[in-house]
């Protein structure tokens, strides 16, 4: 064995994991175009190609986006919640800021910072339901955030329905536009592009740093870490489970509540029937391909957002059905966790190596001493 | 003897896992009609023996005869059908299951899974006197009743070489007794039965002979009637047999536990009923109970940990009856909890934020909502120093370290947060002599200091040597008291399982 | 995989033209059966006739703005001239896009709300089809009992259902009109679920009414089959259903309510190929026969009379038809 | 037989328990003048409503109690259709449900390498497999169907039926009886005519399916044996059970019934292949599954429930959920009587305030408005969940990833 120094190592077994899963994600997707027919090296040089100023816009946005909603699911992962309805709670809470910055009852950035708020309590509130049915009554959060996505569609659209205002000649319905000064200022890459970045990038920044320190450096975070690894240790140790299955849901719904905020910030300024849709889901691929880590998530939103922008031209410039790409994002989410399980299972070997050679020293020198004693 | 093959017949068995030999030139031959003792140091490598004879694990080397034919074992299934049958260490039922679909269960063959199945076993049941019944549920049966069913499962298929590892370990004197009871009925007829256990006093007493393992090798094979319990302990370790010994009574008159009317409702009779007691400083008060009969849910209550308690639980004066178990903790309990996998650790943390787990309100490592690594990982270094952890840092995983280890570095977690009041479930289960020895010194040595200790055992030999005061449990009720200084095993065995009457 | 047609140069007698047409479709794209293939036939049309060449692109579900952008950018970097997108989901994307490229030439479907020199919109009065189909429906129906299964209740397919009722009730201010939506925004998928479809026209007909109008995408196919099953009317949208949907229930389709977008597009193809690139709304109406209703089977001949005369009516503004329910 | 199913319950409880429902609906009929609540329409709308849920659930039966957490059900069930799809268009009805049950399985089979042979944690892998069933069918539509008559991106061409069964005369005398509208009679001539007219023999095949699934898992020693990889791995192990085989089975098995039950909804509930036809009817399975208690009776009646109200939130949802809005307010007033017997008194006055809310609500409208009847499914669950949650019991191991060699 060699005599790596361990943190190097560790590095390095890092690393290996998600290399190896691209690599294999790579060939595996190039299997289906050659048997599909379609022609791999276009497709490869399209995905591959270096991306103009516009698009790399495009992929910091959307990947702000994804971002927020893997950080939303890797709350609950954390302390083993699998909330499936951050698509319900971003959308409820989107809405929800749509109205309120649409009303605009205060001027300005204020209106902006209600909204914002406004949009984590709709998106905690949403969120709290899977999380008092699971803490009180021990429903599923699986199951009951799965029934919550699909009763905020009734909801948020029968309210769309009642608030909805319809510019002339538009068939979209949405709500009231936010005011000028109430939106949030993009920034330019380059000096070519017109597409501007999303201003919400930061926030997305702090609320992944935000994540990182509440878990890992508060005792809150460590109640909850410890929660998710082993609730009758956590118990044990004085932690209320209940208290903090419901606290964590609200966390995650909260955080759950900004993914929708770039776009409507942004983009759109309204929340009508084009809002985007779906994001939650994304957002629990993301959150496993970053094992929950903020920085792993930006690498995962990051990569899932530069996949999809890059797929996007593939059938107009080279004919090939861009759903190929969700093959490939499926087959990494799938191939990152093999090897990092197999990856991980080597490194819990060498711990083992580690721990009985120290053993094994100890046995030594009590053997010597024995000895010495009987000599 | 030397006629007839032997029932097993162990040649050169290696066994290595990564950094580990477990097994080294194992050498063991089992006679035909006899019950045959295999004791060694935890982690001597007795049960990775056993799992290799059952065809669990495969040897690296050297070669298994049973009945005189050599065998190779690539699964349980190939030693079942060389009649080896085994009751593991921590018992392998699915409690959601019947018994009869326990015993059937991979044995479908031979009586179907119906009706002809139930009557087979209600026949070996019956032959055997186990009293066990195939239509219950295994989640309602006791501990004893459990192992009576794992025999049976043995049974049922036929096996003439019955391996048990560690089965006295949960059991009490009365249970024991009646497992030996089975046992020699089964040697009576024809079968031989392979036993580990670290209590060697019942070794001696039901053993025909007795292999030593220690290190993964076979040091010697004894003859109980004539060796001692010293001379075996010897022989594993190399050093003197430890024992718990009582000291002179520190127990002063400041009561640090009081405990009144602590009851807690359960779903056919109460787990709890009326408990009441006082812990005084400096006292040790020992708690005897057949498993099951609320000495967990005792402990729990205690710690805060069951809602539907009611009572009054005070600690030097303070009510805790309404607080939450974090608060009880700051308070000044002390907690070894009986499960370490369950409730003690967090397997996949590293051992420094293990240091913290159950005191993470408390300081240098935890201010002001934030905690502090630097703190205490230095924390976690004092404990393994001072509690001999053998481990290569404090950043290891605590699932990689040994059982032993693990239970030092909670004996040295709790004990470092200046508890008044220490609650210790069995805090040497499946620990090594070596490492119980430690454990046993520092529970003496804290009670020196004016610790109050509430302890439970099953081992009562360890609650005989080390309470001030011994109370039985049954039921959810405490029915005795005993001078642990008067009290015999068999004594105490009695009142536990209701049998006799208070001293 | 690849749908793009560039035709037109395979043989010496077919026209040629130098116009490159990109066409962004909806969620569904070519050989939906519905709306897109209705766009997808204009340009067909066009392609043969003025040896166009053209590529198409579709929308995924649930996609993001900047992705209906990029599409449209993508075509437009590419040198496509004239960009049609079909759909009013483009409205934002192509406000935006049409300004970032001047000198290309856009078209929008269903969406008047952009104003730009370069944007053509054609829009549809969905509701004044529909008013005819909801006013054969009412002559026809034996119960005086009909129904409406929409898509996915958004405001556009609101309009069909507006129409359907004011036509029927022009008729019969009696009649009785179940109406069901299949899913809600932003859940499309009531375009594309055939079972939930049949359910709740099934439902329609045990419950008395003899004829059910659909305007939900994919789904109709439900509707047909639960027509057909029970031996009762229904009527199609967007295209000719007699004429697409399966033969099976051919004999069940009462009419269609025509939405033509195949003549939208290519009309505007036509102009493009006459070297003139409109801009501003062009409204397609009963005026101009951009929506109507069929008469494929026969089985509205006893009433087009009565039908046309109210055509005449909403042409001639004496009857105006409400756009919301 | 199984002590552990017939135990507790006499042997026709399920019996019972039908008979109970039907009259608690004829009562609510005539109650309400809902006359669509039973109807022979309603019953067959709800059979083929329940049937791919069903299947889903049985998918998720199969796997779970081998221990193995499935949330790919919606994707093998995406997969499944497209299957049908496919393989029915080119080679007919039957090579279609042939079609459908390989795709799934094949779902079943990435599921299982990934989470019995690597040991991958179980919802990783099932969302991992839904993203990529999307795509692929997505994909291979795009390659496969685009230019077949009535085909393209998003739609298979128009498929054949299996076949049903329809017993003419018995039908039509069925429908005379329904039509008279005497208390109860008629909704038991509902049912029944329901299951002699144009029943498809898919859902024929589904409901054996099911009692086979019972069969197998609960009679048989393959059954004990599956079931104990999901109970105690380590103690199946330890008595020479092949656990990763086992597992490993119960995992394709369950790919392939939920390939099926997209293979329903593209064959039977409609007649071709759609994108996005699943509509998270896999969820809604896994969902039925855990409300049945990991039992093939409840995931019965987990799924009729569902099928039920969405069927009459589809086919006359404005006046049939306003009187489910009734029947609810009535249970409700049940279940805070039993809560005050239970000495509950806050809980029981906050159940009765809700339902005083309910037949506030019923009395204001008369019918109940399309959002809020599209949601009636998931909240009716969701309640359901609420009260009864308590009592489920999952596979012990369920969700644990087994290494081979870890017995004892
Ligand atoms: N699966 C395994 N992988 C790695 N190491 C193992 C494994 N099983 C056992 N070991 C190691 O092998 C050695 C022997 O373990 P074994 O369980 O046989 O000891 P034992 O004598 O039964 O101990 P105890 O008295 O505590 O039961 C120990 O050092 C242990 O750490
Ligand atoms: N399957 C396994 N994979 C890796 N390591 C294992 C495995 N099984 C056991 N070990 C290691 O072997 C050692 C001993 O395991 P074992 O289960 O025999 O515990 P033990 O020492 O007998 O403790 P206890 O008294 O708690 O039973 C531990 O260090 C454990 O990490
Ligand atoms: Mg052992
Ligand atoms: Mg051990």
């Amino acid at each position: 064995m060699t005599n790596l120094d361990p943190r190097l190592q560790k590095l390095g077994l890092g690393l290996l994991a998600p290399v190896l899963a691209l690599v294999l994600a790579f060939l595996i997707t190039s299997l289906v175009l050659v048997l599909a027919g379609d022609p791999v090296g276009e497709v490869w040089s399209t995905l591959l190609g270096v991306p103009a100023e516009r698009n790399v816009a495009n992929i910091l946005n959307n990947a702000t986006v994804l971002y927020l909603s893997g950080l939303a699911v890797a709350v609950g992962f954390r302390m083993n919640l699998f909330n499936i309805g951050v698509d319900g709670q971003y959308r409820v809470a989107a809405f929800v800021a749509a109205v309120v910055a649409g009303e605009a009852w205060l001027p300005g950035a204020a209106n902006t910072v209600l909204a914002i708020l406004a949009a984590m309590l709709a998106g905690a509130a949403w969120a709290g339901i899977a999380g008092v049915l699971r803490a009180k009554r021990g429903v599923s959060e699986v199951i009951s955030t799965i029934m919550l996505n699909f009763i905020a569609t009734g909801l948020v659209a029968y309210f769309l329905r009642r608030v909805a205002v319809r510019e002339e000649g538009s068939n979209d319905i949405g709500t009231k536009e936010i005011p000028e000064g109430s939106r949030i200022p993009g920034f330019q890459i380059g000096d070519g592009s017109t597409t501007e970045v999303y201003g919400f990038i930061f926030l997305a920044a702090l609320a992944g740093f935000t994540y990182w320190f509440l878990l890992n450096r508060t005792r809150f975070g460590f109640d909850l870490r410890a929660t998710g690894k082993s609730t009758t240790a956590a118990v044990a140790s004085g932690i209320s489970v209940t208290r903090m299955t419901i606290v964590a849901m609200l966390l995650s719904g909260a955080v759950a509540g900004l993914v929708g905020l770039p776009l409507l910030f942004g983009d759109s300024y309204s929340y009508g029937s084009t809002f985007q849709s779906g994001l939650g889901f994304a957002g629990i691929a993301i959150a496993l391909l970053g094992r929950n880590h903020p920085i792993g998530i930006a690498i995962g939103a990051l990569l899932f957002a530069y996949l999809d922008e890059q797929s996007n031209p593939l059938q107009i410039l080279v004919g090939v059905s861009p759903d190929i790409v969700a093959i490939t994002q499926g087959v990494i989410v799938l191939t990152v966790v093999i090897s990092y399980e197999v990856v991980r299972r080597y490194g819990v070997r060498l711990e083992q190596h580690a721990v009985a050679r120290a053993l094994e020293a100890g046995r030594a020198t009590a053997t010597d001493q024995e000895e010495e004693a009987r000599a | 003897m030397s006629d007839v093959a032997p029932a097993v017949r162990l040649r050169g068995i290696g066994k290595r896992f990564p950094g580990v030999i477990a097994n080294d030139d194992i050498n063991i031959d089992v006679a035909r009609g006899t019950i045959h003792a295999i004791v060694g140091e935890n982690g001597a490598g007795k049960s990775t023996l056993m799992k290799i004879l059952y065809g669990v694990q495969a040897p690296d080397s050297g070669t298994i005869e049973i009945g005189g034919t050599q065998v190779s074992l690539g699964s349980p299934a190939d030693a079942i059908r060389h009649g080896v049958g085994m009751v593991f260490q921590h018992f392998q039922l699915a409690d959601n299951f019947t018994v009869l679909e326990n015993v059937v269960l991979g044995a479908e063959k031979l009586h179907g899974i119906g009706a002809a199945a139930r009557a087979e076993i209600v026949r070996i049941s019956d032959a055997y006197g186990l009293g066990v019944e195939p239509d219950q549920m295994v989640e309602d049966l006791g501990v004893g009743a459990r192992q009576r069913v794992e025999i049976l499962k043995v049974l049922y298929r036929g096996a003439r070489v019955i391996i048990l590892d560690e089965p006295t370990a949960v059991l009490v004197p009365q249970e024991v007794e009646e497992l030996f009871a089975n046992l020699r009925e089964l040697k009576a007829e024809g079968l031989s039965v392979i036993f580990i256990s670290h209590k060697l006093d019942e070794v001696l007493s039901v053993a025909d002979e007795i292999t030593v393992i220690r290190r993964g090798t076979t040091v010697a094979t004894v003859d109980p009637s004539g060796t001692t319990s010293r001379e075996l302990a010897e022989l594993m370790v190399g050093s003197e047999l430890p024992s718990p010994s009582t000291e002179a009574s520190t127990v002063t008159d400041r009561v640090t536990l009081h405990v009144a009317d602590l009851g807690l409702p359960g779903e056919n009779r109460p787990l709890l009923d009326a408990i009441s007691f006082d812990i005084h400083a400096g006292e040790v008060l020992g708690i005897a109970g057949v498993e099951g009969n609320g000495q967990a849910e005792l402990v729990e209550a205690i710690m805060g940990m069951r809602p539907g308690a009611t009572g009054t639980v005070r600690l030097a004066g303070q009510d805790l009856t309404e607080l939450s178990t974090r608060r009880r903790r700051e308070a000044g309990i002390g907690y070894i909890p009986e499960d370490r996998h369950r409730h003690g650790l967090l397997l996949d943390a590293p051992l420094w934020e293990n240091r913290v787990l159950g005191h993470q309100t408390r300081k240098p490592w935890a201010r002001r909502g934030l905690i502090d690594r630097g703190a205490s990982r230095t924390d976690t270094q004092r404990i393994v120093e001072d509690y001999d952890v053998r481990t290569p840092g404090v950043d290891t995983l605590a699932r990689a370290l040994s059982g032993g280890n693990q239970q030092k570095l909670i004996v040295g977690r709790e004990m470092s947060g200046d508890p008044i009041l220490l609650i210790a479930a069995h805090p040497t289960r499946g620990v090594d002599v070596g490492a119980q020895a430690a454990i046993w010194g520092h529970i003496k040595e804290a009670r020196r200091l004016g610790l109050a200790v509430l302890l439970i055992s099953a081992d009562l030999d360890e609650l005989i040597g080390l309470s001030d005061r011994i109370e039985v449990i049954l039921r959810g009720r405490l029915v005795g008291s005993f001078d642990p200084g008067q009290v015999t095993p068999e004594q105490l065995g009695s009142a536990m399982t209701g049998a006799g009457g208070a001293a | 995989s690849d749908e793009g047609t560039d035709e037109g140069t395979d043989n010496g007698d077919a026209p040629t033209s130098d116009v490159k047409v990109g066409m962004a479709y909806d969620v569904g794209g070519r050989g939906d059966q519905s709306f897109n293939d209705s766009a997808a036939a204009g340009l067909d049309q066009a392609m043969d006739e003025f040896g166009m060449e053209s590529q198409e692109s579709e929308a995924e579900d649930g996609e993001a703005e900047s992705a209906r952008e990029e599409r449209l950018r993508t075509f437009a970097d590419a040198g496509y001239d004239p960009i049609i997108a079909v759909g009013f989901a483009y409205a934002a994307s192509i406000g935006k896009v049409a300004e970032e490229y001047p000198d290309v030439h856009f078209a929008i479907i269903d969406d008047s709300s952009v104003e730009s020199d370069n944007v053509a919109s054609l829009v549809f009065a969905e509701e004044q089809g529909s008013f005819l189909v909801g006013a054969a429906a009412a002559l026809k129906t034996e119960n005086d009992h009909i129904g409406f299964v929409g898509g996915v209740e958004t405001p556009l397919i609101q309009k069909f259902e507006a129409g359907y009722i004011a036509g029927a009730e022009s008729v019969n201010p009696d009649i009785e009109i179940d109406v069901t939506y299949l899913t809600q925004v932003p859940d499309f998928s009531g375009f594309g679920d055939p079972a939930k479809g049949k359910t709740a026209a099934e439902g329609m007909y045990d419950n008395g009414a003899d004829i059910v109008y659909h305007a939900a995408g994919g789904s109709g196919g439900g509707v047909f089959e639960a027509a057909s099953e029970s031996g009762n009317w229904a009527i199609g949208v967007d295209s000719d259903q007699y004429n697409t949907a399966d033969p099976s229930v051919q004999d069940s389709i009462l009419t269609s309510m025509l939405k033509n977008v195949n003549v939208a597009v290519y009309e505007y193809l036509t102009q493009v190929n006459d070297g003139e690139f409109p801009s501003g709304v062009t409204t397609y109406d009963l005026a101009v026969d951009g929506v109507g209703y069929s008469t494929s089977g026969g089985f509205v001949d006893d009433i087009v009379e009565q039908l046309d005369e109210l055509k005449q009516q909403i042409i001639d503004g004496e009857i105006s038809v409400p756009t919301a329910p | 037989m199984s002590a552990v199913t017939t135990r507790r319950l006499p042997r026709l409880w399920w019996l019972g328990a039908a008979v109970l429902v039907l009259l608690a609906i004829s009562v609510l009929r005539v109650v309400t003048g809902a006359e669509d609540l039973a109807s022979s329409g309603t019953v067959r709308a709800t059979l083929i409503a329940l049937v791919p849920i069903m299947l889903a659930g049985l998918g998720g039966l199969w796997s779970e109690r081998a221990g193995v957490v499935n949330i790919g059900l919606e994707g093998m069930m995406v997969l499944g259709t497209y299957g049908a799809g496919y393989f029915g268009y080119h080679y007919g009805a039957w090579a279609g449900v042939a079609g459908a049950l390989l795709m799934g399985a094949i779902g079943g089979l990435i599921h299982a390498t990934a989470t019995v042979v690597f040991g991958v944690d179980h919802i990783i892998s099932g969302v991992a497999i839904n993203i990529i069933a999307v795509g692929a069918v997505q994909y291979l539509a795009a390659l496969t169907f685009v230019g077949l008559p009535g085909g393209g991106q998003t739609q298979s061409p128009k498929l054949d039926n299996v076949g049903s069964i329809t017993i003419g005369p018995l039908s039509d005398a069925l429908g005379e009886v329904e039509g008279q509208n005497i208390f109860f009679v008629s909704e038991l001539a509902a049912v029944a005519r329901a299951l002699v007219t144009n029943l498809s023999l898919l859902v024929v095949l589904a409901f054996v399916l099911l009692v086979l699934t019972y069969w197998v898992l609960w009679r048989t020693s393959f059954g004990l044996r599956l079931r104990s990889t999901g109970e105690s791995p380590s103690a199946a192990e330890s008595l020479g059970v092949a656990v990763l085989r086992y597992k490993f089975i119960a995992v394709l098995i369950s790919g392939a019934l939920a390939g099926l039950a997209g293979g329903f909804l593209a064959m039977v509930a409609s007649s071709n292949y759609r994108d996005g036809q699943t509509g998270g009817r896999g969820y809604i399975g896994l969902a039925a599954m855990i409300f049945g208690n990991w039992r093939p009776g409840g995931l019965l009646a987990g799924s009729g429930l569902f099928g039920y109200t969405q069927t009459l939130g589809l086919r006359q949802g404005g006046t049939s959920v306003h009187a489910l809005l009734l029947a609810v307010a009535v249970l409700a007033i049940a279940l805070a009587g039993y809560q005050l017997w239970r000495k509950q008194v806050r809980l029981a006055v906050g159940i009765l305030v809700a339902a005083a809310a309910l037949i506030t609500v019923y009395a204001a409208i008369d019918v109940v408005p399309g959002d809020f009847v599209n949601i009636t499914p998931y909240v009716v669950t969701l309640l359901v969940l609420a009260f009864a949650s308590q009592r489920l019991r999952m596979p012990a191991a369920d969700g644990q990833v087994y290494r081979r060699g870890s017995a004892g």
